[in-house]
C-alpha cells in the first residue's frame, strides 16, 4: 500500500507535463478537467495511505530513484509515509483540489488559462516532494520548487512589472532562507553524517551526536530557512507582496500550504528543536513577533487580500509559537485548521474580486452580503473560524496553542491573547466593511456585480464545512474527553513528533477556552460596534493622520528599510566595485605587475642610450664587479 | 679533420670561382660544401675519439653534432637569404666571409686548446664584424659594424688577459692539461681572475648582462639575413665554445662559477625582456629575446658537469630554427615596405603571404615557449636542469620572463592577423616558400623528438 | 744588475709613454707615444730572452700596424685637435673606473705566491727561433694554418669594405 | 586505445579540415563531433561495466625523462570527457547559422582545442597534462584574435594569453619541483603523488601555491579573473563557450587531480588562502555580476562566482567537496554553453545585449521562454536541475572545510538568484515593446540547441547518480591515497 | 723560484702589465677619438702579449710564445678590417668621434 506513494506527485508532475507540452489545443473545460482530475486522484491515493497510518502502520520509505553519491553522502529520491507526512498530504491535495476547481472558474478568462492551471499542478507536485522526501535534501526539492511554482505564479501577470518585482523579491526573500537552511543541512551533515530523517530520528537518533554549538547552529539554520518560506520576521516581507499572484494562488501557495512548510519542518526536526533550549526560545518569539506585527499591520490594510496576507503572516507566527514552546502536534492542527479556512477566506475574497471585477480595495466594496449570498455565508464562516470563536476549527487549534502559551510563558501567553483579540477584530472589520454597508464603488461596478458561478461556490462551500467541523480532529482534553476523542491528532503524530509535556488539568483548560473565546467576542463586539453599528469606513490613504496608524499602514516601513539597508547597499556596493575596484584595484594590481618590465626597461634605457662608451664603461664596471669577489 | 677542410677550402673556393667568373657556380659549390660537412660528420660519428695535430681539436660527438647543427644552419640560411645579396655586386666577398665565418665556428665547436679558441673566435667575429658593416651606404649598419667591431676587440683582450693568467696559473693552454692543474693546484686568486676574464669575453659574445649592451645596437644595424646569422651561427658557436670550456677545463671551477652564472642569466632576463617588451622595433625586439635566449644557454653552462650537452645542442638547434625563420620573414616584410620594421609592417601578413605569416607564428610560439613547438621542450630541458640544481629562483625568473616574451612575441602575432585594406603580396620564391614549410614542420616535428635529447 | 735598472728603465718608459698616448691631444702624437711604448715592450722581450719575438713585435706593431694607423690618420686628415666633448661627469668616471680597475687587477696579480709553477725543461733557450719554428710548425701547424684563413678573411672584408661599390 | 583515438580523432579531422578546407568543413567538424561523443559514450560504458582494457594507454616518450604518453579514462576523467563530448557537437551546431571567413580555418581551430582539451582530461602522466593544457590555449587564441568582436581585442586576446600562461609557468615550475623528487624521475600520476607526498609541509604549500596560480587565473579566480569578462565578450559565441564550458575546467580538474592527490599536507597547512580567494571570488563575481548591463558579461561574472566555488569545494578536500566540484564541472559547463546561446539569440536578432534595452520578449516567444527559463533556474541551482546537485554537494563540503566559508560561498544562492532573474525580468517579462518584435521566432537551429541543453540540465538534475556513481569510486580512490 | 729576472720576480712583470692594460682600458674610457680608442685596445693586446712573455719565461715553455705570436697575427687582421670600418665611417660621417655613433639605441 505505501509503495502507492511514488503515485501521489507523480499525478500533478504528469499533469503538468502533459498540459504544458499537449495542452495547446485543447478547451479550457478540458484543461481543468486534467488538472484538478490530476489532484483528486492524488487526493484519493493520499487516503489510502493515509489509512495505513492510521491503522497503525509503520513509517517506512519508498525508494524511487538513486540520486546523489558523493561517500557518506547518500541521498536518494524516496518517499517517507509517516502521520506528519501523511497528515500533509491529505489536506495538501485536498485544498489543492478545491482550489484547483475553484480556478477553473476564477482563471476561465485569462488567456494564461492553461499556463495558470499547469504551474498549480507543478506546484502541488513540489509540495508533495516537500513532505514526503525521506531526507532534509529531498525536502529541499520541494522546498525549493514550491518557491519557484510560488515566483512563476506571482509573476503570472508578467506583463505588469509590478508582479515580476514581487515574484523576485519573493523568490530572493526565499533564498535568503533556503541558503540558512542549507547551512543548517551542511551543520547536521558534518555532524551526524547523514540527512535521512530515519537516520536522524526514527531509527538511529543520529541526531544525538549534535552537541553544543552545533546543535543550537543547526536548528538556528533551519528555522532560517523557516523564516523565509513561512514569512517570520524579518524575512516576512515577501508575503503581502505575493498578493500580486492570481487569488487562488494565494489561497493555495501563500495561505495553505507553502507557507507552512516551514511549519512542517520544524515538526519534522522536533527531536533537534526540542533538544535546543535557545532555538526553540528563537522561534518562540520570532513567531509571537510576527504574529503581533502581522496582526497590527492587518488592522489597517484595506486591500481585502493584504488583510487576508497579513492575517497570514500573523497565523504563522502563532504556529511558530507552538512549536517554539514544544507543542509540534498543535502547530500542525493550526497549520490544518489554517489551511482550510484561510483557502475559504482568500478564495471568498477571490470570489468578491471576481464580482467586484479586479477591485481589491475594501473602501470601494461593501454592502455585497445581498449581491453574493453564497460567498458571504461562507466567508462569514471563515471569519468566524479564524477569530477564534468556537466551535469552528479555529478556535480548537488557537486555544491550544494559547494554552500551552500559558503553561510555559506568561508573557507569550499575553501576547498570543493580544493577537488572538487582534485578529477576531481586523477579520471582521474586514468582514463588516465588504459585506455590511452600501456599496461604495463605482455604478459600473455595481451593475456588474453577481454571484461567482457553481465551480467557484461549491469549493467555497466545502470549505467552510471543513472550517467548521476541521478543528474536531485536534479536541482539547477537557472537551475531547466527553467525545472520546481527545486528542486525536496527537496521539497519530505522536510517532513522528515529540510530544509536549504538557499536563493541564481540565479546569484550567477550561477556564483557558472560556476566556480566548470571551477575548474573541469582545473583539467582534468591538468591529461590530465600529464598522456596523456606527458605520465607521476606512480611512483614503491621505487622510491618515495619527503616525501610529501611517506607521502601520506602511507595514512599519520595513520595506523602506530593507530597501535602505540592503538592497541599495549591495546595489551601490555592485556598482563600486564594478566602477572602482575592479578596474582600479584588481585589474590596477595587474597592471601595476605588468608595469614593472617597463619601469626596468625605462632604467635600461639610461645605459643603453646608443653611446659606445656607456657600453665599455658597463663591460669594464661588470669587470670590476667580478674581479672585486676576489679581493 | 675533414670537415674543417672542406669548409676552410669553400671559402676559398667561392673567392676563386668568382675570379674566374663562375658566379653561377657559387651557391651549388656551398650547397655541395655544406651537405659535404654534415656527410663527413654523419660518417665520423662515433668514430673520432681521438684529437688532431696536437691536442688542437676534438672531432668526438659533441663537436661533430654542433658542426652537424650549425652546417644545417648555415646551409639553410644560405638558401633563404639568397635573394639578399642579389643586389650586391660583391656578393660573392660575402659569401666567402660567410665561409669563413662558419670555419671559425667549427673550430669553436672542436677546439681543444685555447689557442683555437682565440683563433677560432677571431675567425667567426672577424667577418661578422664586416658583414654586419656590409650595408655600406647605411648609416646604421656602419655603426653597427664598427659598434661590434670595436667592442669585440675590447672583449678580445678581456679574454686574452684571462687566457693569459690562465697560462699563468697552470702553465698549459690545453683543456685537460688545464683542468688536472686545476684539480691538483687548487684554484688561486690569479687562476680565478683569468676564468673571471674569460667569462666576461664569453659573455660579451654571447651577450650576457652586463657584457651585451652591444647586441641589440649590432643586431638592429646589422642587415637583416646577417642579423639572422649573428643570432644562430655566432651564438651558437659561442655557447658550443663556451660549454666546452667549462665542462672540461674549468668543470673543476663550477661550484664557484654557478652563482655568477645565475646572476648574470637573472639581471639578463630582466634587462633583455624588459627592453624588448618596450620597443617598437621588431627587428631590435627579436634581438633583445635573442640575448633573453642566451640567458637560458648561459643556464645550460653553467650546469655544465651536470647536463647533458644534448641539451644545449638541442636548445641552439631549436632557437636557431624559430630565429632564422622570424629573421627571413622580417627581411621579406620589410624589404616589402622600404625597410619598415615597426608593428605596423606585419599587419595584414595572413593576407599577404600566408605561408610567411604560419612560420612565423609558429617561431615566435616557439621562442616563447609554447607546447608543442619545439621551443618548450628547449626551456623545458634547460629549467628542468635548473630547477635539479636548486636555483629556484633563476627558475622563477626564468618562468616570468617568458611570460614577458609571450607577451612581446604576440604583439608581433597579433599585428600579423589584423586585416589591413589593400595589402599587396609579398612574394617569396618557390624554394624559400618550401624552406619555410620545412622549417615551420621542424618546429613542431623537434618538440615530439625531444626524447632523443640525453 | 744592469737587467734590473733596464726593466724600471723601459717600465717606466712604457707606462710613461702609454699615458702620453692617451692623454695627448694630437692623434700624431698619440701614435707616436704608442710606438715609444711598443719598443719599450720590445726591450722587455729582450730582456725575457724572447728575442724572436721582439724582432716579430717591432715589425708588426712598429712597422705594420702603427704605420697603418698613421696613414689613416693622415689620409683621413685627423692630425689636428678634434674637440672632443665629454662631461666631467664621464669624465670622472672614467678615471674613477680606470683607477678601481687598476688597483682591483694589481690586487689580483699579486697574490704570485698562490701559484705553483713546475718548470719546464729548455727554459733558456725558449726565445730563439729555433724552438719557436719547432713549435710553430710542429704543434701549432693548425692554428697556424688556420691563421692563414683568418688572415683570407681579412683581407676580404677590408677590401669589400674599402672598394667602392659601381653600380 | 580508445583513450588516444578520443584524443587523436579531433586532432586527425582538425588536420583534415585545414587541408581539404572548403564548405563541407562544418559539416565534418559536426560529424566528427557526433562520433566523439558516440566513442565517449562507448567509454562511459566500458568504464561502468569495469572493462578497462581499452581505457588506458601507456608508451614510453621519454623514456630517460620518465614521460610516458599515458592516457587512462577513470571516473574523474570521464565526466570531463563526456562534458566536452556533449557539448561541443552544440557549439559547432550553434555556429551554423553564422557566415564565417575561413570556416575551415575555424572549425578546425574548435576541433584542435576539443582534442587537445580532451588530452588533458585523459592525461595521466603531468608532464603530457601540462602539454595539452597549454596546447588548447593556441587555438582559442586565435579563435578570438581572427573571428573576434570588438576592436581592442587583439589587446584582450594578448592579455589573456600572457596572463594564463604566466600562471601556468608556475605549475611548471612546481611540477618539475615534485618531478625531481621522483625516484625514478617519473611524471606518472602516480609517481608525482608519491614524491609530493613525501615533501615538507611548506615545501607542499609552495609547490601548492605554483600549481593554484596556474589553475587561478585560468579557472578564473579572485583576483587573477580581470582577463576573463573581457575576452569572454571579445571572443565569437562558440569561444566564449569553448573557454566557459570546457577550458576552464581543466583548471578544476587539475585541482582533483593535481593538488588534491598530490600536496595534500600543503593543502591543509597553508591552503586556507586559496579557499578564501576562491570564496570572495563567489561574492566577488555574484556582485559584478549584479552591476553588469550587458548579458555577456554577466554571464561572465556569473562564471566567476560559480567557479569560485568550485575550487573552494575541491580544495576542501573531502569526497563530498570533489564529488560537488566534478558534477558542476558539468552542470556548468552545459548551462555556460546555454546561456551564451541565449546570448547569442539576442545579439544577433538585436544587435545588442544590453539588458537594460530588452524586455517584453516573453510575448509569442513562450517556448523560448520556457527553455530560458529552465536555463536560469538551473543557474541558479534549483533542485531537479543539474545545478542543484553539484552546488549542494559543494557546499556540504565546503561547510566541512569552514563554515563561515560555507556561509559566504553560499551568499551565491542567493545573489545568484538576485542577478539571474534581474535579468531574466529585464529581458524576457514586461509588457510586449519593439524589442518584441524586432525578436524573430525561434529557428530550428535554436529550438535544437536550447531544447537538448535543458534535457540534459534536468536530466542531470533528476538523475545524476549514473555520473556520480562512475566518479564516486574514482574520487574516493584518490582521497584515499591522501591518508 | 718567481724570479725571472736577476732582482725582477714575475710580480713586477705582472704589474707592468696590468698598469698598461689598465691605462689602454681608461683610455677607451677617456677618448672619443675612434683611433685613439682603437690604439688603447692594441695597447691593452700588448699588456697581454707582455703577461704572456713573462709567464713563459716564468714555466718555460714555448707554448706561451706561440700564442703571442699568434695574438699578433690576429692583431693585425683585426687592425686590417677595423680601419677599414673605420674608413668606411669616416666616409659617411666625416668624424671619427663615436659620440655621434647613437642611431642605434634603447
Amino acid at each position: 500500500m505505501e509503495k502507492l506513494v511514488s503515485l501521489i506527485p507523480l499525478f500533478p508532475l504528469v499533469g503538468f507535463l502533459y498540459i504544458t507540452f499537449f495542452g495547446k489545443g485543447l478547451s479550457k473545460n478540458l484543461i481543468g478537467g486534467i488538472g484538478s482530475g490530476a489532484i483528486f486522484l492524488s487526493f484519493i491515493v493520499s487516503i489510502a495511505v493515509f489509512t495505513t497510518q492510521l491503522h497503525g502502520g509503520n513509517p517506512t520509505t519508498v525508494k524511487v530513484l538513486d540520486w546523489i553519491t558523493a561517500g557518506t553522502f547518500d541521498i536518494d529520491i524516496a518517499f517517507i509515509v509517516d502521520p506528519l507526512s501523511t497528515i500533509y498530504l491529505l489536506f495538501i491535495t485536498g485544498v489543492g483540489f478545491l482550489i484547483h476547481v475553484y480556478s477553473i472558474g476564477y482563471m476561465h478568462d485569462d488567456e494564461g488559462f492553461n499556463r495558470f492551471i499547469a504551474y498549480l499542478n507543478f506546484f502541488v507536485f513540489f509540495m508533495l516532494i516537500l513532505v514526503l522526501g525521506d531526507s532534509y535534501v529531498t525536502m529541499f526539492v520541494g522546498w525549493e520548487g514550491v518557491g519557484l511554482c510560488s515566483f512563476m505564479l506571482i509573476g503570472f501577470w508578467y506583463k505588469d512589472m509590478k508582479n515580476n518585482d514581487a515574484a523576485k523579491k519573493a523568490f530572493i526573500i526565499n533564498r535568503i532562507g533556503d541558503l540558512g537552511l542549507i547551512i543548517g543541512m551542511c551543520i547536521i551533515f558534518f555532524q551526524t553524517g547523514s540527512l535521512k530523517y530515519d537516520e536522524l530520528y526514527i531509527s538511529g537518533s543520529e541526531a544525538s551526536s549534535l552537541q553544543g554549538w552545533h546543535l543550537h547552529a543547526a536548528a538556528i539554520f533551519l528555522f532560517i530557512g523557516a523564516m523565509g518560506k513561512s514569512a517570520q520576521i524579518p524575512l516576512h516581507t515577501w508575503l503581502p507582496d505575493a498578493m500580486a499572484g492570481p487569488t487562488p494562488v494565494s489561497a493555495l501557495i501563500h495561505a495553505a500550504t507553502m507557507v507552512t512548510a516551514g511549519i512542517y519542518m520544524v515538526a519534522r526536526s522536533s527531536d533537534l528543536f526540542s533538544a535546543s533550549d535557545i532555538a526553540s526560545d528563537v522561534v518562540t518569539y520570532v513567531g509571537i513577533l510576527t504574529a503581533i506585527l502581522g496582526a497590527t499591520i492587518a488592522l489597517t490594510q484595506n486591500d481585502i487580500k493584504k488583510v487576508l496576507a497579513y492575517s497570514t503572516v500573523s497565523q504563522l507566527g502563532l504556529m511558530f509559537v507552538a512549536l517554539g514552546l514544544g507543542a509540534y502536534s498543535i502547530a500542525v492542527f493550526h497549520v490544518i485548521t489554517h489551511a482550510f479556512f484561510k483557502a475559504l477566506l482568500f478564495l471568498g475574497s477571490g470570489s468578491v474580486i471576481h464580482g467586484m471585477g479586479g477591485e481589491q480595495d475594501i473602501r470601494r466594496m461593501g454592502g455585497l452580503k445581498k449581491y453574493m449570498p453564497t460567498t458571504h455565508i461562507t466567508f462569514l464562516i471563515g471569519t468566524i473560524a479564524i477569530a477564534g470563536i468556537p466551535p469552528l476549527a479555529g478556535f480548537f487549534s488557537k486555544d491550544q496553542i494559547i494554552a500551552v502559551a500559558f503553561e510555559n510563558n506568561i508573557l507569550i501567553f499575553v501576547l498570543a491573547s493580544l493577537v488572538s483579540a487582534l485578529t477576531a477584530f481586523y477579520m471582521f472589520r474586514l468582514y463588516y466593511l465588504t459585506f455590511h454597508g452600501k456599496f461604495r464603488g463605482t455604478h459600473d461596478q455595481e451593475h456588474h456585480l453577481h454571484e461567482s458561478p457553481k465551480v467557484m461556490t461549491i469549493p467555497l462551500v466545502v470549505l467552510a464545512g471543513l472550517s467548521i467541523v476541521g478543528g474536531f480532529i485536534g479536541f482539547p482534553h477537557a472537551v475531547g474527553h466527553s467525545v472520546h476523542f481527545p486528542h486525536w491528532l496527537d496521539h497519530f503524530l505522536e510517532k513522528t513528533v515529540v510530544m509536549p509535556f504538557m499536563e493541564a488539568d481540565v479546569a484550567t483548560e477550561s477556564i483557558l477556552m472560556i476566556v480566548a473565546t470571551v477575548i474573541a467576542l469582545v473583539s467582534t463586539y468591538f468591529a461590530y460596534n465600529m464598522y456596523k453599528k456606527n458605520e465607521e469606513l476606512a480611512l483614503e490613504d491621505d487622510e491618515i493622520e495619527s503616525s501610529t496608524h501611517l506607521t502601520l499602514v506602511n507595514k512599519y516601513y520595513i520595506d523602506e528599510l530593507y530597501d535602505k539597508i540592503i538592497r541599495k547597499p549591495v546595489d551601490q556596493l555592485s556598482a563600486f566595485i564594478g566602477k572602482f575596484i575592479e578596474p582600479n584595484v584588481v585589474d590596477g594590481l595587474v597592471k601595476q605587475v605588468s608595469a614593472i618590465p617597463q619601469g626596468i626597461g625605462a632604467a635600461t634605457k639610461l645605459v643603453q642610450n646608443g653611446k659606445m662608451v656607456m657600453y665599455i664603461l658597463a663591460m669594464i664596471i661588470g669587470l670590476i664587479v667580478l674581479l672585486i669577489t676576489l679581493i | 679533420m675533414k670537415e674543417l677542410i672542406i669548409t676552410s677550402l669553400l671559402g676559398i673556393s667561392i673567392l676563386a670561382l668568382d675570379i674566374v667568373k663562375l658566379r653561377k657556380a657559387i651557391l651549388p659549390v656551398i650547397i655541395l660544401g655544406l651537405l659535404g660537412t654534415i656527410t663527413s660528420c654523419i660518417l665520423d660519428w662515433g668514430h673520432n675519439e681521438n684529437p688532431f695535430n696536437n691536442n688542437m681539436l676534438l672531432f668526438d660527438n659533441y663537436a661533430l653534432g654542433f658542426i652537424v647543427i650549425l652546417s644545417a644552419v648555415t646551409l639553410v640560411w644560405f638558401l633563404i637569404s639568397t635573394d639578399h645579396f642579389s643586389g650586391s655586386e660583391s656578393r660573392t666577398d660575402l659569401y666567402a666571409l660567410v665561409a669563413f665565418s662558419f670555419a671559425g665556428a667549427m673550430i669553436l665547436a672542436a677546439y681543444t686548446n685555447m689557442v683555437m679558441l682565440f683563433l677560432g673566435i677571431e675567425i667567426l667575429s672577424i667577418p661578422m664584424y664586416v658583414l654586419a658593416a656590409s650595408n655600406k651606404k647605411e648609416l646604421i649598419s656602419n655603426e653597427s659594424g664598427f659598434k661590434y667591431f670595436f667592442l669585440g676587440a675590447l672583449a678580445s683582450s678581456i679574454l686574452l688577459f684571462g687566457i693569459a693568467l690562465i697560462y699563468g696559473a697552470t702553465g698549459s693552454f690545453d683543456l685537460p692539461t688545464i683542468a688536472t692543474a686545476i684539480t691538483t693546484n687548487g684554484s688561486g686568486t690569479i687562476l680565478t681572475a683569468g676564468l673571471l676574464m674569460i667569462i666576461v669575453g664569453f659573455a660579451f659574445k654571447v651577450s650576457i648582462a652586463p657584457f651585451h649592451f652591444w647586441a641589440p645596437d649590432v643586431y638592429q644595424g646589422a642587415p637583416t639575413m646577417v642579423t639572422a646569422l649573428m643570432s644562430t651561427l655566432v651564438k651558437g658557436a659561442a655557447f658550443a665554445a663556451m660549454f666546452k670550456l667549462f665542462a672540461t677545463a674549468f668543470a673543476p671551477t663550477l661550484d664557484f662559477t654557478q652563482t655568477i652564472f645565475v646572476v648574470m642569466s637573472i639581471i639578463t632576463l630582466l634587462a633583455s625582456n624588459a627592453m624588448a617588451s618596450i620597443q617598437a622595433n621588431t627587428k631590435r625586439l627579436l634581438a633583445y629575446s635573442s640575448v633573453s635566449h642566451a640567458a637560458f644557454m648561459l643556464a645550460a653552462v653553467m650546469l655544465a658537469n651536470t647536463i647533458s650537452p644534448s641539451v644545449l645542442m638541442y636548445y641552439v638547434l631549436v632557437y636557431s630554427v624559430s630565429s632564422i625563420v622570424t629573421f627571413a620573414t622580417l627581411y621579406h616584410i620589410s624589404k616589402a615596405q622600404n625597410g619598415a620594421e615597426g608593428f605596423d609592417a606585419f599587419k595584414g601578413l595572413v593576407k599577404r603571404n600566408p605561408i610567411l605569416a604560419g612560420a612565423m607564428t609558429l617561431a615566435l610560439l616557439s621562442m616563447a615557449g609554447i607546447p608543442p613547438l619545439s621551443g618548450f621542450m628547449a626551456k623545458y630541458f634547460i629549467i628542468g636542469a635548473v630547477i635539479q640544481a636548486d636555483q629556484i629562483w633563476l627558475a622563477v625568473i626564468m618562468i616570468l620572463s617568458s611570460a614577458i616574451g609571450i607577451y612581446y612575441y604576440l604583439k608581433i602575432i597579433m599585428a600579423m592577423f589584423t586585416p589591413i585594406e589593400n595589402a599587396g603580396r609579398i612574394v617569396i620564391t618557390d624554394l624559400q616558400r618550401i624552406l619555410f614549410i620545412i622549417l615551420s614542420i621542424a618546429m613542431v616535428a623537434l618538440f615530439f623528438v625531444a626524447a632523443f635529447v640525453k | 744588475m744592469l737587467t734590473e735598472y733596464a726593466f724600471w728603465f723601459l717600465s717606466f718608459l712604457a707606462v710613461f709613454s702609454a699615458l702620453t698616448m692617451v692623454v695627448t691631444k694630437n692623434p700624431v702624437y698619440s701614435v707616436l707615444s704608442l710606438i715609444l711604448t711598443f719598443f719599450a715592450i720590445a726591450g722587455h722581450y729582450f730582456l725575457m730572452n724572447a728575442q724572436f719575438l721582439a724582432a716579430v713585435h717591432i715589425i708588426v706593431y712598429a712597422g705594420a700596424i702603427m704605420v697603418l694607423f698613421l696613414y689613416v690618420i693622415m689620409m683621413l686628415n685627423l692630425n689636428k685637435f678634434e674637440d672632443e666633448k665629454k662631461s666631467l661627469f664621464m669624465n670622472s668616471l672614467s678615471v674613477i673606473a680606470g683607477c678601481i680597475l687598476g688597483f682591483v687587477l694589481l690586487a689580483v696579480v699579486k697574490r704570485t705566491d698562490e701559484l705553483t709553477i713546475v718548470a719546464k725543461a729548455s727554459s733558456a733557450e725558449v726565445g730563439l727561433v729555433e724552438n719557436l719554428g719547432n713549435a710553430l710548425y710542429k704543434d701549432y701547424l693548425l692554428p697556424f694554418e688556420m691563421a692563414s684563413v683568418l688572415f683570407l678573411a681579412a683581407m676580404v672584408g677590408a677590401v669589400y669594405l674599402s672598394k667602392k661599390e659601381m653600380v | 586505445m580508445l583513450t588516444i583515438a578520443l584524443i587523436a580523432l579531433p586532432i586527425l579531422l582538425a588536420t583534415v579540415i585545414f587541408i581539404l578546407g572548403g564548405k563541407a568543413a562544418k559539416n565534418i567538424a559536426l560529424g566528427g563531433s557526433l562520433v566523439q561523443l558516440a566513442l565517449t559514450i562507448f567509454a562511459a560504458i566500458q568504464l561502468h561495466q569495469g572493462q578497462t582494457a581499452l581505457l588506458n594507454f601507456n608508451q614510453v616518450w621519454m623514456g630517460s625523462l620518465g614521460i610516458n604518453l599515458a592516457f587512462s579514462l577513470d571516473g574523474i576523467s570521464i565526466v570531463l570527457a563526456l562534458l566536452s563530448a556533449v557539448v561541443s557537437p552544440l557549439i559547432i551546431y550553434s555556429t551554423f547559422n553564422k557566415t564565417l571567413k575561413n570556416a575551415s580555418v575555424f572549425y578546425g581551430l574548435i576541433l584542435l582545442m576539443l582534442g587537445s582539451m580532451m588530452g588533458a582530461f585523459l592525461a595521466a602522466d603531468a608532464f603530457i597534462f601540462y602539454i595539452f593544457y597549454e596546447i588548447a590555449l593556441i587555438p582559442i587564441y586565435f579563435l578570438i584574435l581572427i573571428w573576434g568582436q570588438g576592436e581592442d581585442r587583439a589587446k584582450v586576446t594578448l592579455k589573456f594569453f600572457v596572463y594564463t600562461i604566466f600562471g601556468s609557468l608556475f605549475m611548471l615550475i612546481s611540477l618539475l619541483y615534485v618531478y625531481q623528487h621522483t625516484t625514478p624521475r617519473s611524471f606518472a600520476f602516480d609517481a608525482m603523488y608519491q614524491a609530493g607526498q613525501a615533501l615538507s609541509v611548506v615545501e607542499q604549500g609552495l609547490v601548492f601555491a605554483g600549481i593554484f596560480i596556474a589553475f587561478a587565473v585560468k579557472m578564473p579566480v579572485f583576483p587573477f579573473h580581470t582577463w576573463q569578462p573581457s575576452t569572454y565578450q571579445a571572443a565569437p559565441t562558440a569561444g566564449t563557450m569553448l573557454l566557459a564550458a570546457i577550458m576552464l575546467k581543466m583548471a578544476t580538474y587539475g585541482l582533483i587531480r593535481l593538488v588534491l592527490p598530490m600536496v595534500p599536507d600543503g593543502l591543509t597547512e597553508y591552503g586556507s588562502w586559496a579557499i578564501g580567494l576562491s570564496v570572495i571570488g563567489i561574492v566577488y563575481g555574484s556582485l559584478m555580476a549584479i552591476a553588469q548591463k550587458n548579458f555577456k558579461l554577466l554571464i561572465a561574472y556569473s562564471s566567476i562566482a560559480h567557479v569560485g566555488l568550485i575550487s573552494a569545494g575541491i580544495l576542501s578536500g573531502n569526497i563530498q567537496g570533489v564529488q560537488g566540484g566534478l558534477f558542476e564541472m558539468l552542470s556548468h559547463g552545459i548551462l555556460a554553453v546555454a546561456m551564451f546561446y541565449v546570448y547569442d539569440m539576442f545579439e544577433s536578432r538585436l544587435g545588442h545585449d544590453d539588458i537594460n534595452k530588452m524586455g517584453g520578449v516573453r510575448d509569442g516567444h513562450a517556448t523560448f521562454a520556457f527553455l530560458y527559463f529552465a536555463l536560469v533556474m538551473g543557474s541558479v541551482a534549483l533542485p531537479f536541475t543539474s545545478g542543484f546537485v553539484g552546488e549542494f554537494l559543494l557546499l556540504i563540503g565546503l561547510y566541512q572545510a569552514n563554515g563561515w566559508y560555507a556561509l559566504f560561498g553560499g551568499l551565491t544562492v542567493v545573489l545568484g538568484a538576485v542577478y539571474m532573474l534581474r535579468a531574466f525580468q529585464k529581458m524576457m517579462l514586461g509588457p510586449a515593446s519593439a524589442v518584441t518584435t524586432a525578436f524573430s521566432p525561434m529557428t530550428k537551429q535554436d529550438k535544437i540547441i536550447l531544447i537538448v541543453l535543458v534535457a540534459l540540465v534536468a536530466i542531470l538534475g533528476v538523475y545524476p547518480d549514473p555520473i556520480m556513481k562512475m566518479s564516486n569510486t574514482a574520487v574516493e580512490s584518490i582521497l584515499a591515497t591522501i591518508r | 723560484m718567481m724570479e725571472i729576472l736577476p732582482n725582477v720576480t714575475i710580480n713586477h712583470y705582472l704589474m707592468l702589465s696590468v698598469a698598461l692594460f689598465t691605462i689602454g682600458a681608461f683610455g677607451i674610457l677617456f677618448r672619443r677619438n675612434a683611433i685613439i680608442m682603437f690604439m688603447c685596445v692594441e695597447l691593452m693586446l700588448n699588456a697581454v702579449n707582455l703577461t704572456l712573455v713573462a709567464f713563459s719565461k716564468l714555466w718555460g715553455g714555448t707554448d706561451a710564445q706561440v700564442f703571442v705570436f699568434f695574438i699578433m697575427v690576429v692583431a693585425a687582421a683585426e687592425v686590417a678590417v677595423g680601419l677599414a670600418i673605420l674608413m668606411m665611417l669616416y666616409r659617411n660621417m666625416h668624424t671619427t668621434s663615436t659620440d655621434v655613433l647613437d642611431k642605434l639605441k634603447w
